[in-house]
């Protein structure tokens, strides 16, 4: 297993346990937008850059503000 | 592995129970840590006999990426083979999604603009 | 261990298979609504991760098409064309979910699905 | 939100996302990208600018009846390509086979109507993703006044 999918592939398995974790929603949410990057990091690596391009536009954009809408029009913690 | 279709149906009934007619407590929560580790369980089993990640020779590459790949300038004069697939082989495919676009937007608007 | 070597070689499968427990557990035990939505985010994610690990070829190139590379050399384009259109039906699918929440929280002023079946519960009784 | 620094920083980067946007709508065929892809950049632009200025400003830039009629055009221009190809001889969506291909495979008007499906497609995901953001945002009674 080279260095760099070890690092990436552990980073998304920390970050969606903090995900699950956290009591905080806003805080979630922003977790799991820097898990959609580093997925998209993934995909490049794996030699599909259309489909990273889209995940960094539509998964950790759109989705974030989307859910961002949403905290705002409800409650935040949970 | 060979699974026995009466588990099969016994995991969909217990997950069905589970998600949507047991309260909150203690039950549903043993229910749920058994539930994952069925559902963990069939997932190595089924990891485990993959073929390996990155051979040349899986089955996945089969005649039709090679059609793909080794005449797709010639067919639809696009260089970016992912984009020819999207929007010349499989167009239908890509007409269908904008439908699921217009529909998830009629849906939301319906629901927030509802009074 | 032959399982344990095995799923060592396929590690791309092994974490997208982690991936999809971590998802299948927050959508069950968490009771808010905005949480079991990220957690189906999640095994969204770990599912595409397992399609396009599948079509990676060891040494291969993005599938664009230069000249005098032949077709051996590419990775599989196939699985890339078809989570293109499986992220925005996810996007979608997330949208709606996200205003049938807010139009819950106008009804019953909380985001939590137990004290809504609790609210239905005292409603009916 | 009243930051002047938010608002410059913003009234500079718009454009430039903008154009970005339609370089990879444009350009879906020779580089990677495409319409869904492209069309996220550019509803993503759209929201940026909603959410530095104020919300009623992105309303005025793109109202309800400008995005409405923007999205269903887009569907609307993917069907009338389609029934060009029928129109020519071919099947529904085809396009080289139909006899519209031109352009050698390289550059950039070669992928015969890749390029305008790939706008339909831009135009229609931008502004569902703007229309969708605004109308999840949108205040109950004071008309759009956010923050």
């Amino acid at each position: 297993m080279p260095l760099l999918d070890f690092f990436l592939l552990s980073f998304l398995i920390v970050s969606a346990v903090a995900v699950a974790r956290t009591r905080d929603l806003l805080s979630a949410v922003i977790i799991f937008a820097a898990y959609s990057l580093v997925m998209a990091i993934i995909w490049q690596m794996l030699g599909a850059p259309d489909v990273a391009i889209t995940e960094a536009a539509l998964g950790a954009g759109v989705t974030t503000f989307l859910f961002l809408a949403t905290i705002s029009k409800t409650q935040r913690l949970e | 592995m060979e699974v026995n279709p009466y588990v099969a149906v016994g995991i969909l009934l217990l997950m069905a129970y589970v998600f949507f007619y047991l309260p909150a407590g203690y039950i549903r929560h043993v229910l749920i840590v058994l539930l994952v580790f069925i559902i963990g369980y069939a997932l190595v089993m089924t990891v485990s006999e993959m073929p390996t990640f990155g051979a040349v020779d899986t089955p996945a590459h089969n005649v039709v990426p090679e059609r793909y790949l080794g005449r797709a300038p010639e067919e639809t004069g696009a260089v970016n083979v992912v984009t020819a697939i999207i929007t010349d082989y499989r167009a239908f495919d890509t007409l269908g999604e904008v439908v699921v676009l217009f529909v998830a937007i009629v849906a939301a608007l319906s629901n927030l603009k509802a009074r | 261990m032959e399982i344990i070597s095995r799923l060592l070689e396929n590690y791309y499968y092994f974490v997208s298979m982690v991936l999809f427990i971590i998802g299948i557990h927050t959508m069950l035990t968490h009771s808010n609504l905005i949480k079991k939505v990220i957690g189906m985010n999640i095994m969204d994610t770990s599912i595409f991760l397992f399609f396009v690990s599948i079509g990676y070829r060891r040494g291969g190139m993005a599938p664009i098409i230069q000249p005098g590379v032949e077709a051996e050399m590419y990775v599989n384009p196939l699985p890339s064309a078809l989570i293109l259109t499986g992220i925005v039906v996810a996007v979608s699918v997330t949208a709606y979910a996200l205003s049938l929440i807010v139009e819950l929280y106008k009804q019953y002023g909380t985001c939590c699905a137990n004290e809504i079946a609790q609210i239905r519960a005292r409603e009916e009784s | 939100m009243k930051d002047i620094v938010i608002r410059t920083v913003c009234r500079v980067i718009v454009p430039f996302v903008q154009v970005y946007g339609l370089y990879v709508i444009f350009h879906g065929h020779l580089s990677p990208g495409g319409g869904f892809a492209g069309g996220a950049i550019l509803g993503s632009s759209m929201v940026l600018f909603a959410l530095s200025f104020h919300l009623e400003a992105g309303a005025q830039k793109l109202g309800h009846e400008t995005s409405s009629y923007l999205e269903s055009g887009g569907g609307i221009w993917y069907i009338l390509i389609g029934l060009l190809g029928l129109a020519l001889g071919s099947n529904f969506l085809t396009n080289r086979a139909a006899g519209l291909g031109f352009g050698l495979p390289g550059q950039l008007f070669s992928g015969g109507m890749i390029f305008l499906l790939s706008l339909g497609i831009g135009v229609k995901v931008a502004s569902t993703m703007f229309t969708l953001f605004y109308n999840l945002s949108e205040e109950e009674g004071s008309g759009g006044d956010h923050q």
